[in-house]
């Protein structure tokens, strides 16, 4: 049980992606325009990582090893066309917004990395445990730098106006440039928290 | 059934038929030998091929360990647990029966230590080294501009208040690199259990370091005299301790006249 | 012609697919650290995407369209991929030694490089002709190719300075890769 | 005449320094003789501790083609013979100390043999930057079949004034030196430079050498070193890391060829040493002639010149010169001048971050990318450091002059050439 | 590598593809039908909103589809029919029909009111016209007044080949695309009413 | 035991006595004469925009350094002089906070998070008026009227890309564009006033000539092809020297050292390239000026030119 808690846990904070691992950057500078799509893109990211951790954990044993990353890979794309087909089916709306970003879930390397790295060599149960704490801990990363995109960009979250009226909205946050510009300072923010929390734990120990 | 269901299941049936068939067949024919080892590093390492480690791909990264290009704690993605598991596979502290921790071979200190010059210039040892050959009179003494320290991968070493680094001995990982960035070899790696040793590295006659250092080895005898199970020998001036024989009884310390033998588990 | 200089300048300059359609970023900030491992990325990455944005193409046109099965496109589009980095890697690797260690040991990450597939994708969503899809997708990968050896060469300068400690690496990586699509804003309204 | 000068460079401007004669510098008490003041190896001393020696006496036996003789410089006993004395460079040379009977009577044994082995008789080296005996610089010379050869009238540093002196005031010597030299080598011309503005000695040398051509240099540091004298004067380059004898040029310096000239016509060794001292509150540099073991002090106290609290003392010019850590070190035939700075004077090079100004590439007389070199070396990345030349760098000190932000450029790069050889050793 | 070992990796790979491809397709078809009105919801309700009113059943869930023809590969031509109605009776019918304009097809929904089988309104759906000149067409009252309440056997072609719609100047193209549409749609009511109606 | 009396150190032992604070004070005198003239042609507006600018850039440098705990570099005045160099692009109607934040992002994304002066592989400056372009494209294009008359609310590149070449003469002689009778950023109205100030700045050899000559000769070059294949619709290379903002991003915003070029090939490639893109961008652009886009868009470039190394002695 201890396990299975620390393997969820893990994905929150101390392996967060995409901060600690610089995974999935392409969809994180992407649809982090708005908290709306940034949740919905997270939402499908957690299906899609739990889906494939769970099948590729359970299907391990039989998998040979030179075809693994074809497995993978269709497993995963399974999973995408679920997400895809329920997304068109049930949020129309986010499922435009977001375009091509869904299939792209595909080739985001955190499924992937997950399966290789975890699910591959875990029993179910774990795998199941690290899939979910991925996922939500992408998904609360993509939420923080939508926020503070949104936020500061347009003045609104999810898409209410939280800023006053006279606000004229830093739009360059909202552009590709700022994009990259915000997620860069807050891998280094990143980096200056756990840099003196590791301190804390030395001048602990 | 609906002829979706039939379309989909044959056409990705034949997509992963042809693929199957192509890339074993492919695998078959075009056979290259690759050291298994590398393989086994590969699957350490997490598989992401994030490229965050400078190489390209997890499968490079794996080669470059294997080669002794990349150090097994390359891979930036991974964490502790994978570190461990890829030197486990290389072998690097596999063969380590017992810790090895460095200690510094130098007790000559802001105020112990004579000094030639004011140096002025990089803070650099080896640097320092270049300028009429360091600032210490003592040509084997620690210079005190903590080269040591700012290349400890570990963290593991601190400049202290009188100019000798100082060893954090629960980071040290005995990795050498201290030592070997030293210009003058001052940290050296030992055992954790030795219990002597002359903290000295001059080969100086007694006269000579009696003069520009109150606490180097004189060479002078007396703990080879004093040590009871003769582990103790001089090498050109210096006294080297067999830690093989070495008993921790204590006996040298009393008799050194400069306290340069010292137990190294105070 | 025109149309096809046109979409060759605004894939490299106006909308380049990295700094500004946010493909294919994890290998551009992991690569770019060194200047040969650029260079082996984008001329692996050129290869491979024309190579893949046109299997798919045909794949699309020939088997998912007559099939009226265009939803497994994803699925079909990323095992085409796959294979076919796979199979290059293992040709290349016996047929052409020296090729393969200067493009071959980056053709996993292309697996993962979400510019292959998106280009693909791409290709399908503007309803582009197999001659467009072509030009197209030599051009995005031209574009990448052209920001990762401009990013590798402003981060092989960083050598020479003194990042801080904390902001090296991936974070100056990604400033650096915002001011260089800040950049390209001047261009805005040239070929269009 | 023609004026001769090479890309980059620095003009340092003018520093008021003496124009007149040698003062001789009284011989002491004490000398202390190292017996290795070139590049090569140690003689092997030919006194023991208390034999009687006489101004001239050989001390030191050259035996072969990388040493040269050492002779006493007073007359009186050996005290000491040290096996390890502290050389400027950090290092130790063996050295023999000689206690004066200040009566300075003369050796009388006379030297013979031909000329060529009068020079190595007489201990003479080339007397520049690095010391090389000279009967081996001829025997490579030969061997290398030079053509040219040019004397370097040029101060090792814009404050020194020594050589120019020397040319006008032993214009005579020189010439017939240059003329044994010429005859040794068998070179078809010959080109003594001298900076435009010592207008005196080009006109002495120029009377009385009829045979060389003079030629004028603009005053840029560092004209003296051999690979831009040699482009200055001929428009050749010498290839990176070679010698001048590579392209058929061989330099030595003016007082080398009046040492030759009193060694192969007076049968003289080499006992004294023309230098500058500039600095340490002198308001004008002064030309002393000195004998060899004299200790630096002595000489410094015959100037007047104060060190004062935390200074500094160089042997050699302020930019190329090597600090000393004690006075008590000896004159050898490697000094070429003495400078000193007074604590307030001293720059300090803290290392800024550099911001790419470009001043230290329009500066670089070698023509390379300094800031880039420092930082490759600073990075510890000396492979890339090598395929941008560190070795190209000839260490004279200006990109370091004109940086703003005072990188210590030159440091790094002798480091980054330091690292480079240990890594070639341990292989 | 033994012969076991490859047809073990392509048994697998197969199988695997082969699952997925099956499940998927289950998944596509539960979710086809649900998909398709969403679909229809997003793209065709704004349309439908401007041609259809007074209504008050959901159209896009009282919908039919009915094969009108074949296309030139020999597949089947699908066409959406949409009932609008008022207190269940049906007040009229609308789905789209396509032209061919300047860039490429050019999609026009039409009403058709019931039982007195006038047009309603049109209403262009796919756009792909240049904006500046399709633009104004779609926009503009000019062309879509001329439609309004005509019944649905006049002569819908521009007049320029004899028919009752003037063509907008300077979108000649424009104007025969949605003239032609318009035309095409009545065809298919023709030819298919008791489908339609039935 | 003896204590150490002398120093010893590395050569050289002297140096020539230049600092980055010489070469900012250099370059910050230099611009006094463009600001002067704008101050006289845009009225007291103009100083506003030049106090609040300088004023706030050395506060934020202040503040990040602070709060980054990196050692305080007021005294090089390299804000200050981004400060006075970010005001000559500004129009003089900017509002405070606007340069407030345009200042910030100098001096936190131009230079602190790569850890100072010189590791910059952008120019400050140019990132934070792309940022303000880009965010307020209203605020950044108010102009005010000339001295006081009215002649009209665009800049002449601005009539020259809408309303056509004729129009220009309508309000602005060549003259007026030398001497700075015209609307514009603040500094880069008055082409007298720049070239005097470059000229200052390459004889005190803070700059070298190579960037500013070769940008220059770019531009001609550019717009003298246009004007000879079609001078009824391209103006003439002396108007395009002249108008809009090639004097100031030629002597003052190109010359930047971390983001430009330390060799001579370099430089000069450097500066051509940008006088070309400059005129691309004046051609077929979407924006009116491309003299800062350019220049931005070049130093992308910087340490590929920079691999053009001078023939090193002896190779």
């Amino acid at each position: 049980m201890a396990s299975i808690v620390k393997e969820f846990t893990k994905g929150l904070w101390e392996e967060v992606p995409p901060f600690r691992f610089v995974l999935g950057l392409c969809s994180v500078l992407a649809v982090t325009t708005s908290m709306s799509s940034a949740i919905g893109l997270g939402g499908g990211v957690i299906f899609v990582t739990v889906m494939s951790n769970v099948l590729v954990s359970a299907l391990r044993k039989v998998i040979p090893d030179k075809v693994r990353i074809a497995v993978f890979i269709v497993i995963i794309a399974t999973a995408v066309i679920i997400v895809e087909l329920t997304m068109q089916a049930y949020f129309y709306g986010l499922y435009e917004v977001l375009g091509i970003w869904i299939p792209l879930i595909v080739v985001n390397c955190l499924v992937l990395g997950r399966a290789e790295a975890f699910a591959r060599k875990q029993s179910v149960i774990l795998s199941l445990a690290d899939g979910l704490g991925m996922g939500i801990g992408f998904t609360l990363s993509l939420a923080v730098v939508a926020s503070i995109r949104e936020i500061i960009g347009a003045g609104t979250w999810f898409g209410i106006q939280v800023m006053p009226a006279i606000y004229p909205g830093f739009t360059y946050l909202l552009k590709p440039p700022g994009a990259f510009v915000c997620l860069g300072i807050m891998l280094g923010l990143m980096n200056v928290v756990s840099a003196r929390l590791d301190a804390k734990k030395k001048a602990a120990a | 059934m609906d002829p979706i269901v039939i379309n989909s299941i044959l056409a990705m049936g034949g997509l992963g038929l042809g693929l199957g068939a192509a890339l074993s067949v492919a695998a078959k024919v075009f056979y290259v030998y690759v050291d298994p080892k590398i393989g086994e590093v590969a699957d350490c390492l997490p598989g992401a091929n994030c490229g965050g480690c400078g190489y390209a791909g997890c499968s490079d990264c794996a080669a470059a360990m294997v080669a002794g290009e990349a150090a097994p704690n390359a891979c930036k993605a991974g964490g502790d647990s994978i570190i461990q598991a890829v030197a486990a596979v290389l072998g690097v502290s596999a063969g380590a029966a017992e810790r090895e921790i460095a200690k510094i071979f130098c007790r000559g200190t802001h105020t112990s230590a004579e000094r030639k010059f004011l140096y002025k210039g990089i803070q650099d040892c080896r640097a320092a080294t270049l300028v009429a050959g360091g600032d210490k009179t003592c040509t084997y003494g620690c210079l005190g501009l903590g080269t040591c320290v700012t290349n400890c991968p570990f963290d593991a070493l601190s400049m202290g208040e009188n100019g000798l680094p100082v060893v954090n001995e629960k980071f040290c990982t005995g990795c050498g690199t201290c030592a070997s960035v030293c210009p003058r070899s001052i940290p050296k790696i030992v055992k954790e259990s030795q219990q002597t040793a002359a903290l000295c590295c001059s080969h100086d006659v007694g006269k000579i370091v009696k003069a520009i250092c109150d606490a180097g080895c004189l060479g002078c005898g007396l703990c080879k005299k004093a040590c009871p199970e003769k582990a103790i020998e001089i090498d050109k001036f210096l006294s080297v301790v067999d830690p093989e024989k070495c008993v921790g009884c204590g006996d040298c310390y009393e008799k050194c006249p400069t306290g340069a033998i010292q137990s190294l588990l105070a | 012609m025109e149309d096809y200089f046109m979409l060759i300048i605004s894939a490299i300059f106006v909308n380049n697919i990295l700094l500004i359609k946010f493909l294919g970023n994890c290998p551009f900030i992991g690569v770019s650290s060194s200047m040969d491992s650029a260079k082996g990325m984008a001329a692996a990455c050129i290869f491979v995407n024309v190579l893949a944005s046109s299997m798919c193409w045909v794949f699309q046109k020939f088997v998912l369209e007559p099939l009226s099965i265009e939803y497994i496109q994803t699925l079909a589009f990323i095992l085409i991929i796959a294979g076919l980095v796979q199979l290059v890697e293992i040709i290349l690797q016996k047929v052409a030694p020296p090729l393969y260690r200067a493009l071959g040991i980056y053709l996993p990450l292309i697996t993962t490089n979400c510019m292959i597939f998106g280009v693909a994708v791409l290709n399908i969503r503007q309803d582009y002709t197999f001659m467009q899809a072509f030009v197209y997708s030599i051009a995005t990968a031209v574009g990448f190719s052209m920001a990762l050896i401009l990013l590798a060469g402003i981060r092989e300068r960083f050598i020479v300075g003194k990042i801080p400690k904390l902001m090296d690496g991936f974070p100056i990586g990604l400033i650096t890769a915002g001011m260089m699509g800040l950049s390209f804003y001047g261009l805005v309204g040239i070929g269009k | 005449m023609k004026v001769g000068t090479f890309p980059g460079g620095l003009n340092l401007g003018s520093i008021a320094s003496d124009t007149s004669t040698f003062h001789e510098v009284p011989s002491s008490g004490t000398v202390i003789i190292p017996l290795k003041q070139y590049s090569g190896k140690a003689c092997e001393p030919a006194v023991k501790k208390k034999d009687e020696v006489k101004v001239g006496s050989i001390i030191g036996e050259s035996t072969g083609n990388d040493d040269a003789s050492v002779h006493a410089t007073v007359s009186g006993v050996v005290t000491n013979i040290f096996k390890k004395y502290p050389d400027m460079k950090g290092g130790t040379v063996p050295a023999i100390e000689i206690e004066s009977d200040s009566k300075n009577e003369l050796d009388v044994t006379v030297f013979e043999g031909t000329d060529i082995e009068l020079i190595q008789k007489a201990g003479v080296v080339d007397l520049d930057i690095d010391a090389v005996p000279l009967h081996s610089k001829i025997a490579l010379a030969k061997e290398k079949s030079v053509n040219t050869l040019i004397v370097n009238g040029v101060d090792v540093e814009s404050q020194f004034s020594s050589r120019a002196v020397l040319l006008s005031e032993y214009a005579g010597e020189i010439a017939a030196g240059i003329d044994i030299i010429s005859k040794l080598l068998g070179v078809t011309s010959v080109h003594i430079g001298v900076i435009e503005k010592a207008s005196s000695a080009i006109s002495s040398i120029s009377s009385a050498c009829s045979t060389a051509q003079v030629v004028g240099l603009k005053d840029k540091h560092p004209q003296s070193l051999r690979e831009l004298l040699v482009k200055a004067i001929l428009g050749k380059e010498i290839p990176q890391g070679g010698i001048p004898e590579d392209i058929g040029v061989t330099v030595i310096s003016a007082e080398t060829a009046l040492f030759v000239a009193r060694a192969v016509n007076d049968k003289k060794p080499v006992i004294e040493r023309f230098i500058t001292v500039a600095g340490g509150g002198l308001s004008k540099s002064k030309n002393v002639l000195v004998r060899i073991g004299t200790p630096i002090k002595e000489v410094l106290d015959y100037c007047g010149v104060s060190v004062g609290g935390a200074g500094k003392v160089i042997i050699g010019g302020p930019m190329m010169g090597t600090a000393i850590h004690s006075t008590d070190m000896p004159i050898t035939k490697e000094t070429t001048g003495i400078f000193v700075q007074n604590e307030n004077e001293i720059a300090e090079f803290p290392s800024g971050v550099c911001i790419k100004c470009g001043l230290c590439i329009d500066i670089c007389p070698m023509k390379l990318m300094p800031f880039l070199i420092s930082g490759l070396s600073e990075a510890g990345k000396y492979a890339m450091a090598e395929k941008n030349d560190i070795h190209g760098c000839n260490e004279c000190g200006c990109c370091s002059y004109v940086c703003p932000v005072l990188i210590p450029m030159v440091h790094w790069i002798k480091f980054g050439k330091s690292e480079i050889r240990a890594q070639r050793s341990s292989e | 590598m033994t012969v076991r070992d490859i047809i073990n990796m392509i048994v697998v790979l197969t199988v695997v593809s082969l699952v997925c491809g099956g499940g998927l397709a289950m998944v596509k078809m539960a979710t086809a039908e649900q998909v398709e009105y969403q679909k229809i919801k997003n793209v065709k309700e704004p349309a439908l909103k401007k041609i259809l009113s007074d209504y008050d059943n959901d159209p896009v869930s009282d919908r039919k589809t009915i094969i009108t023809g074949k296309d030139s590969k020999g597949k089947d031509i699908k066409t959406t029919i949409f009932y609008a109605k008022k207190g269940g009776k049906l007040i009229a019918v609308a789905f789209e029909a396509y032209g061919s304009g300047y860039g490429g097809p050019i999609g026009v929904v039409m009403s058709i009111n019931q039982p007195d089988e006038v047009l309603g309104a049109i209403a262009a759906t796919t756009n792909s016209e240049t904006p500046s000149v399709g633009g104004i067409v779609m926009a503009s009252s000019e062309l879509r007044d001329q439609y309004a309440g005509k019944p649905v056997d006049a002569n819908f072609g521009l007049n320029s080949a004899g028919g009752i719609i003037n063509a907008i100047s300077g979108a000649t193209m424009s104007s025969i695309g949605v003239s032609t549409a318009v035309k095409n749609g009545m065809e298919i009511y023709k030819k298919y009413k008791s489908d339609i109606l039935g | 035991m003896k204590t150490p009396e002398l120093v010893v150190s590395t050569i050289p032992h002297v140096h020539g006595g230049n600092s980055v604070q010489k070469m900012m004070i250099n370059f910050m005198i230099a611009l006094l004469p463009a600001a002067g003239m704008s101050v006289y042609f845009f009225g007291p507006g103009a100083i506003v925009v030049i106090a609040i600018s300088v004023v706030s850039a050395v506060a934020w440098e202040f503040i990040i350094q602070k709060v980054m705990g990196r050692p305080l570099a007021i005294s090089n005045l390299t804000g200050a002089a981004s400060g006075l160099v970010f005001a000559m692009m500004l129009p003089p109607t900017a509002p405070w906070w606007m340069i407030c934040i345009g200042t910030f992002i100098i001096i936190l994304l131009g230079k602190e998070v790569y850890g100072g002066l010189g590791n910059n592989p952008f120019n400050g400056v140019l990132i934070a008026w792309l940022v303000l372009q880009m965010s307020f494209r209203g605020e950044m294009a108010g102009w005010i009227y000339v001295a006081g008359e009215f002649l009209t609310e665009s800049t002449p590149l601005e009539i020259l890309k809408f309303e056509g070449l004729e129009s220009i003469p309508e309000y602005f002689t060549i003259a007026d564009l030398f001497i700075g009778r015209t609307t514009g950023f603040i500094g880069e109205v008055s082409a007298i006033a720049l070239l005097i100030g470059g000229v200052f700045l390459i004889v005190r050899r803070v700059i070298s000539w190579h960037i500013p000559v070769s940008f220059m000769i770019g531009v001609v070059f550019l717009s003298g092809i246009f004007w000879l294949m079609n001078p009824e619709e391209c103006a003439d290379p002396i108007f395009h020297l002249l108008a809009g903002g090639v004097f100031l991003a030629a002597f003052f915003v190109a010359t930047d050292m971390p983001s430009s070029p330390t060799t001579p090939i370099g430089m000069l490639t450097y500066g051509f390239l940008c006088g070309l893109v400059t005129m691309v961008i004046r051609q077929w652009g979407a924006w009116d000026d491309g003299a800062f886009y350019s220049v931005f868009l070049i130093s992308m470039l910087t340490p590929l030119l920079d691999k053009i190394k001078p023939k090193a002695y002896g190779r």
